[in-house]
């Protein structure tokens, strides 16, 4: 049983950080109508950024600084150089574009910033906290439980950023109805280039979490891969979506790479670890047969 | 500018509806084959045979497979290598397990299974649209890969699902020198090539483009959304099936599941991306160029970083790889998103307006 | 031979054709997206049903069978089924209006028509009752004819079922009555445009146009292997010798163009190799060329500019099998690879062995054009009444400025007047029911009098230089030829029809009609903005552009001896096109210049009255066919004349 | 070719009581009518009226919550599109849903695809089988496509084409299918007049030649009360005249109904 809750915390904590890279492809999706398949190198490129800057000889919290700039930057070209060249083309056309893209970052930060492995320390370290251990055995990174807390800051910052600011309710706006955000006076290429400019300071903020986690490589890349999963169940456009989505992945994927591969051994003899690897996609996609508009996600008849 | 059209006329229906319409590109046709065929099994050295031919014919074949269904039924997928990793273990088992097989048939059958299983991933494209799918697909990239590598069955119970293939004979004759093999390959590739271009041109490809085009007025018109786009999965899983068979047969004669990796997939994508979309002689050109470019970078970047006296480490050159790849992509998507069969297409258009420009 | 030909009718060429090369193509019709073939076998077939068919419903021989529409096979058809039947086929033009049509299907007392579809059948009908004798109306296309319930309204296909009915019962019939027939039938009546008066109807004999047909045909060594593209007017002599008379002769196949809209479009997907076409056509393609090049790339312009260059210089005799200088073979050889021949190809004329212009003059560098980048253009001469078949350019000895040498069977002199006389195969049996008419132009002695003023060169080529009524006298008395300046004129690319007056005058005065499209084109180039035809045609540029047409042209008139004193004076730029449904040009498009004089006689007084611009209003017929009218104040200008050198 | 004067006038298609509603909002509340065998049907009313929502209704797109619908006299089953068409009913739509990529040719061929049985595999194969339908279908297509006058564009791709065309075009693939029931939403919107009076006489000739009934959706009033045999009236998606075209016109609800909107 204690075993059990470890697995199911352990799950939630690790698919807040799914939610994480998720929130970026909300964000990016709800206000454009793409689905960033870059988000994962993004946060590759946040990361490396970081190391980059801090072996330049840059203080943390500058590096950190100069790293957000770096994004901000690179959001701002993807909407000037690709996405603002493909107006009005398929959403399938955008969504490929983004992949040439992530192709793109994940060449061109390397050279940047170096391509070898280098930690992150955010200065807390990943073991269980005693008090909790002593008190029921159950064991809980302080590292997880610090990510999880500056997550869940992150999604009320955001929240409140789009309930009180003004960007914030053109970006609303936006989401539902162009002519609207227009309407409030900000031009459409500016809300892009902010919403960019967020998408990559979530990337920023996953980045250093993961990178401080199992340090900065290549694999932050392939976190994009977590994440679509968690945007099938929790649908593209709904920020809570993400969230639920992320710990229900989390969790479902924990108890299926802890229970399942036992069960196959036992038929097939070999050993099957690494499902975690497709549970993810599997799940979602049953998901999907049952419910196509996803946990969150609107329904929507096609007129004629 | 070679074109002399005119006296070309079609008396039937039969006439105006072949293939290559035109007297010139039929010659050029036949020429183009003869080279294929005959010259190049002459002359190419074993490093072009198998470098880069035979890994050229088998891309373009898989590319074909996913124009099917992206270019021409508008269903984007991103696990091709999975299928063409079915492809070559179905393959490999019926070889292993059936006494006696012909190759054809068991590459038959391991393009069938191929299919079979592309059917099944292909089911939730009734319900899904989109990305939806193509995340979907996803999950047919990873739970492949993972099932051949983690089933011992499949690899005859080889360390990490490696399989290595049979020799392939045939009324004992054996294909094992580069040059049979490439023929092999050439046969089967350029024979499916015409199959495909023949289904394309028929009922079959006018329904996957008016699924691909509106499927709402596709509907109305009477064409069976499902069955259409079902259709489109199998077939274009069934000729990944071959390419992954022929990938593991005359390619490397052995490979491991993890060979057929998401990377895999995308190049296969770009390939159609660049190539063209929705057209066959599309693949062949983006299999080539998408192919070739590395092999050219390889050869390019060293000279550049001579001139600028800068060196550059392998790591940089595999990166800046990623670069090039990534913007051009971008780049064909925005400027010709046709991409190189559009351009071909063009050139051909000046040449028979030659000396008129339009 | 005498015999055989004296019994020789085109239905029996037909039998010989279906025999001797049943399945080769008799014709082609692009219909349906594709080139529906019939063969020699298929004709005869055809053909024998459709004239049991018409026996079936009364046609006898004897009687005459109007035949309106475009050129289709049905329609070829039916004029050898009438001819099988021991009648006549009248073709009319097509585009002619109903009214225009009363005078011809009584004159030729019709009782059977044949048309092509809605359109003709509703012309036919709308005069039914002026024409007591018109009794069946046959369609070949029945689009839009359903709820039409006539009873004597059939469609072609309704009366080949009579015919196979009626072919059954009479087995023998067709036979015998396609026996009966006689070298010295009449074989077609063609009515004349007529420049002047109501149209007459030219008779011509089976073995009028069978000897024409042979003798041309052998001229050129055309065979039953040739393609010729019928697009020209069926009721057009020219068509009727080519498409007709020499096709049912050689056995070459007449191809059918879709729709008037892609004749353009058919001709180069079936490359003719035996092609006519009047000068405007030629010019007009060759306008086509120099504007679609103008967009063309630097590299292109300038390879293509070198390329004409060179053709000017040795491209002719190259065709004429003159000796050239070998350098100058290999360029032209290089030239034909990257221009002549892509050229040829986008034209359709790649496989042109013979290509024939006539009617009106031809432009020396126009016609010149053609013949260097290898098309083989050649001019002929001849009229309604000698089956068009009078004169003909042999290969080798083409002169731009003549029509060419007597043709096989054919004897020309010049009267005194320099009047142009005809004896020989081609020339008409008669003018139809119009002895005294027939008398006036054929003399006791068998010569026909073309109407042409000309001169016979050393080699006995023939130059027409004007029709022989407007070779007038000038007031002071000396020779004016007006035809001759208006082709002049209209060798110019801008100027699209000219007509000059003058006879009994003592100056030359013009109106200029602009090729709109050229012009306009020409106008865009230099951004000079206009509001359609009228207000191009009385733009400044314009006048001063034209002017300078018209100073070369007194140049020009200045060097010859027996024209340098008929120089153009004044002119103006007439504010609307031409137009034959306005009656200013025939359907063959000369211009009736008493017509004209009369139309616009304001404008005519006002240039001899000295001023500088005239209001005018003249009613027009709209392509819908209502009447209406337009006004403008036109400006009049005066020209350069040149010192007389003679 | 059944021409219009020996018409037989049973009903082709009857419709009870429909009612339509997307998550609450009524777009059709129970419209009852009838279309009769060669006629001209046509349903106006002002912008939201229902019209298309009621062509969707009767090929099967849209599923009524409420009523029932008569096919040659059967009680018609919830039925998809697919099936509607196979059944012998052909439309147009209101906004233009050709297939972009492809050539006018090939729209019009895929028009024909229910005629065409021939599966994948001899598809593939082609020789034989495959392309002698391919063949007989191409002559079909090529009738309608002389039909309606659009030989000169037989290649182009529809993209390429200008409004007018496109729709004729629409009507082609339409016709292709050789319906019994023609549903045509607004087929003149957005001509001009010379364009209009082409599509008149077409949507005529149709009905004459092929004996097609048509079901037709226009803004155009003079078009309407030209060319119609009845017509029905809705508002609001409540039906409020139905008849010939006279009555209706001098209909007092119809007339406020139109004086109520912008036309």
């Amino acid at each position: 049983m204690q075993f059990f809750i470890e697995i199911v915390i352990s799950g939630i904590l690790s698919g807040l950080m799914y939610s994480l890279v998720a929130l970026g492809f909300v964000l990016i999706f709800k206000a454009s109508g793409v689905l960033n398949f870059a988000q994962g190198a993004m946060v590759y490129s946040a990361a490396l950024a970081v190391v980059g800057f801090i072996d330049y000889g840059l203080p943390m919290w500058l590096a950190v600084i100069a790293a957000f700039i770096f994004m901000v930057i690179v959001g701002i070209c993807t909407e000037k150089f690709v996405l603002g060249k493909l107006v009005n083309q398929p959403p399938i056309t955008l969504f490929m574009a983004t992949i040439g893209l992530s192709f793109f970052l994940d060449g061109l930060s390397p050279i940047l910033f170096g391509n070898e492995v280098r930690p992150i320390d955010l200065g807390i370290v990943d073991e269980p906290i005693q008090s909790v251990m002593e008190l029921t055995g159950i064991g809980i990174s302080k590292l997880d439980l610090f990510s999880s807390g500056i997550i869940i800051l992150l999604v009320i910052l955001l929240a409140l950023l789009f309930q009180y600011t003004k960007v914030g309710r053109a970006l609303r706006a936006v989401a539902d109805d162009h002519q609207a955000a227009l309407s409030l006076g900000i031009p459409l290429e500016n809300i892009w280039a902010i919403v960019w400019a967020i998408a990559g300071f979530v990337a920023l903020v996953a980045g250093l979490l993961w990178g401080s986690r199992n340090g900065v490589q290549f694999a932050l890349s392939l976190t994009a891969l977590k994440a679509l999963p968690v945007l099938i169940l929790g649908g593209f456009t709904s920020v809570p979506g993400a969230i639920v989505g992320g710990i229900i992945i989390g969790v479902s994927e924990k108890l299926a790479e802890i229970y399942i591969p036992p069960v196959l051994q036992d038929a097939f003899g070999g050993n099957f670890g690494g499902i975690e690897g497709w549970f993810p996609y599997i799940f979602a996609l049953v998901f999907l047969l049952v419910r196509p508009e996803g946990l969150f996600g609107e329904k929507h008849i096609d007129r004629v | 500018m070679l074109y002399r059209e005119a006296g070309q006329f079609k008396t039937s229906y039969k006439s105006d509806s072949q293939i290559f319409p035109i007297l010139q590109d039929r010659i050029g046709m036949v020429i183009l084959i003869a080279i294929a065929a005959i010259g190049v099994p002459l002359f190419a050295s074993e490093y072009w045979l198998n470098a880069i031919l035979i890994p050229f014919l088998i891309f373009s074949l898989a590319a074909l497979g996913l124009n099917f269904l992206t270019g021409y039924a508008g269903q984007l997928s991103l696990g091709s290598a999975a299928f063409m990793a079915i492809g070559a273990y179905a393959t490999y088992n019926f070889q292993l397990r059936i006494e006696g097989i012909p190759f054809p048939i068991s590459f038959l059958l391991g393009g069938l299974s191929a299919a079979f299983v592309g059917v099944l991933f292909g089911l939730p494209s009734l319900r899904i649209k989109g990305f939806y799918l193509a995340v979907a697909t996803l999950a047919a990239q990873f739970f492949v890969v993972w099932c051949l590598t983690k089933f011992p069955w499949f690899s005859n119970n080889s360390s990490s699902g490696v399989i290595s293939a049979q020799t392939l004979s045939l009324f004992g004759f054996t294909f094992d020198t580069p040059a049979s093999k490439y023929l092999l390959v050439l046969v089967i590739v350029s024979g499916l090539a015409l199959l495909g271009k023949n289904l394309v041109r028929s009922s079959t490809g006018r329904s996957w483009m008016a699924v691909r085009d509106m499927d709402v007025a596709a509907e109305v018109i009477g064409i069976p959304l499902m069955k259409t786009k079902l259709l489109a999965f199998a077939i274009s899983s069934f000729y990944c099936g071959i390419a992954g068979a022929l990938y593991a047969y005359c390619y490397l004669g052995s490979v491991e599941p993890d060979g057929f990796s998401l990377d895999m997939s995308f190049k296969i994508l770009f390939m159609v991306i660049i190539g063209g979309v929705g057209s066959i002689l599309g693949n062949f050109l983006g299999a080539a160029f998408i192919l070739l470019l590395p092999i050219f970078l390889d050869i390019a970047l060293p000279f550049i970083s001579q001139i600028l006296h800068l060196p550059i480490p392998s790591s940089v050159v595999s990166h800046i790889q990623l670069m090039v790849f990534g913007s051009l992509i971008i780049f064909f998507l925005i400027v010709e998103p046709h991409g190189l069969a559009r351009l071909w297409q063009i050139s051909k258009e000046k040449l028979r307006l030659w000396p008129f420009p339009h | 031979m005498n015999k055989a030909v004296n019994s020789l009718t085109f239905p029996k060429l037909l039998l010989k054709h279906a025999n001797a090369i049943p399945k080769r193509p008799a014709y082609r019709e692009k219909y349906l997206g594709i080139w529906q073939v019939t063969s020699w076998e298929q004709n005869l077939d055809d053909i024998k049903k459709l004239a049991s068919g018409l026996a079936s419903l009364g046609f006898k021989r004897g009687m005459n069978l109007a035949i309106i529409g475009d050129n289709r096979p049905k329609l070829y058809q039916a004029m050898v089924a009438a001819q099988s039947l021991g009648g006549v086929p009248v073709p009319l033009y097509q585009d002619a209006v109903a009214a225009e049509m009363i005078h011809v299907l009584n004159d030729a007392a019709i009782s059977f028509a044949i048309v092509e579809d809605q359109e003709q059948v509703d012309k036919l009908l709308e005069i039914k009752d002026q024409i007591p004798t018109l009794s069946t109306i046959i369609y070949e296309d029945p689009k839009g004819l359903n709820d039409y319930v006539q009873s004597f309204l059939h469609s072609v296909k309704q009366v080949q079922l009579l015919g196979e009915v009626f072919s059954k019962e009479h087995p023998e019939f067709f036979n015998t009555e396609l026996e009966e027939g006689k070298a010295t039938d009449l074989s077609v009546i063609l009515y004349t445009s007529g420049t002047t008066g109501k149209p007459k109807g030219v008779a011509h004999t089976h073995q009028n146009f069978i000897r024409a047909g042979q003798n041309s045909s052998e001229f050129d060594k055309l065979n039953y292997k040739d393609n010729i593209l019928a697009y020209l007017p069926m009721a057009w002599v020219g068509d009727h010798l080519f498409s007709f008379a020499q096709a049912m002769v050689t056995g070459l196949t007449v191809n059918c163009p879709e729709s008037k809209e892609t004749v353009m479009a058919d001709m180069r997907e079936i490359g003719p190799s035996y092609y006519f076409a009047p000068p405007r056509i030629f010019e007009s393609l060759l306008t086509q060329v120099t504007i679609r090049m103008e967009d063309a790339g630097a590299f292109k312009r300038k390879l293509f500019e070198l390329a004409m260059a060179h053709s000017k210089k040795v491209g002719s005799d190259i065709l004429d099998g003159k000796p050239v200088g070998f350098l100058d073979r290999l360029k032209y050889a290089f030239y034909n690879l990257t221009i002549y021949a892509p050229l040829r190809n986008a034209l359709g004329m790649s496989k042109i062995r013979v290509a024939y212009t006539a009617g009106e003059a031809i432009g020396p560098d126009l016609f010149r054009f053609y013949r260097s980048v290898g098309v083989n253009l050649k001019q002929f001469y001849g009229q309604t009444e000698t089956c068009a078949y009078v004169c003909l350019q042999p290969d080798g000895q083409v002169k731009y400025d003549s029509v060419g040498i007597a043709a096989p069977g054919i004897e020309i002199k010049l009267a005194d007047s320099g009047e142009v006389l005809v004896k020989g195969v081609s020339v008409m049996d008669s003018y139809y029911m119009r002895p005294d008419a027939t008398a006036e132009s054929i003399d006791a002695n068998g010569y026909f009098h073309t109407g042409d003023a000309g001169i016979l060169d050393k080699d006995g080529h023939l130059r027409i230089i004007d029709r022989a009524k407007d070779v007038g006298k000038m007031g002071n008395g000396k020779l004016f030829a007006p035809k001759y300046i208006e082709n002049k004129l209209k060798f110019f690319p801008f100027i699209k029809e000219a007509v000059v007056f003058g006879d009994g005058k003592d100056s030359i005065m013009t109106f200029i009609n602009i090729d709109f499209d050229a012009i306009a084109n020409w106008a865009e180039r230099r951004h000079i903005p206009f509001a359609g035809y009228i207000d191009l045609a009385s733009k400044a540029e314009v006048y001063k552009m034209i002017g300078e047409c018209i100073d070369k042209v007194n140049v020009d008139l200045a060097d010859d001896p027996v024209l340098s004193h008929a120089q153009i004076a004044r002119f103006l730029v007439l504010h609307k096109e031409l137009d034959p449904d306005d009656g200013e040009l025939t359907r063959t498009r000369k211009v009736r210049r008493g017509f004209i004089a009369e139309k616009y006689a304001p404008l005519l007084d006002a240039l001899y009255a000295g001023k500088t611009e005239q209001f005018i209003e003249t009613k027009v017929k709209f392509e819908d066919g209502r009447d209406g009218s337009i006004s403008a104040t036109v400006r009049i200008q005066d020209a350069k004349s040149t010192a007389e050198h003679a | 070719m059944t021409s219009r004067t020996t018409q037989d006038k049973d009903t082709v298609l009857k419709l009870e009581n429909i009612s339509l509603s997307f998550g609450g909002v009524n777009a059709l509340t129970n419209i009852s009518f009838d279309v009769k065998e060669h006629e001209i049907r046509s349903i106006i009313g002002p912008n939201g009226a229902g019209k298309s929502s009621m062509l969707n209704v009767i090929n099967g797109v849209y599923h009524p919550q409420a009523g029932s619908i008569y096919f040659r006299g059967e009680k018609r089953k919830q039925m998809n599109p697919a099936q509607a068409a196979r059944q012998g009913i052909a439309r147009t739509f209101q906004n233009i849903a050709l297939f972009k990529g492809m050539t006018v040719l090939d729209n019009i061929m895929t028009g024909r695809n229910t005629q065409m049985k021939s599966g994948f595999i001899s598809n593939a194969i082609w020789v034989g089988k495959a392309r002698d339908e391919e063949e007989l279908n191409r002559q079909k297509v090529e009738e309608v496509i002389d039909f309606l006058e659009i030989q000169h564009i037989r290649k182009t791709p529809v993209g390429k084409l200008p409004y007018g065309l496109q729709k004729r075009v629409e009507l082609a693939r339409a016709l292709a299918a050789e319906p019994s029931l023609l549903l045509l939403d607004e087929p003149m919107a957005g001509m001009n007049v010379e364009e209009k009076q082409d599509m008149c006489r077409f949507i005529l000739e149709v009905n004459q030649q092929y004996g097609v009934t048509t079901v037709l959706i226009e803004h155009d009033m003079g078009v309407v009360m030209d060319i119609s045999d009845r017509v029905v009236v809705l508002d609001y998606g409540k039906k409020i005249g139905d008849g010939l075209p006279d009555d209706v016109k001098n209909n007092p609800e119809v007339i406020s109904a139109y004086l109520g909107t912008n036309h």
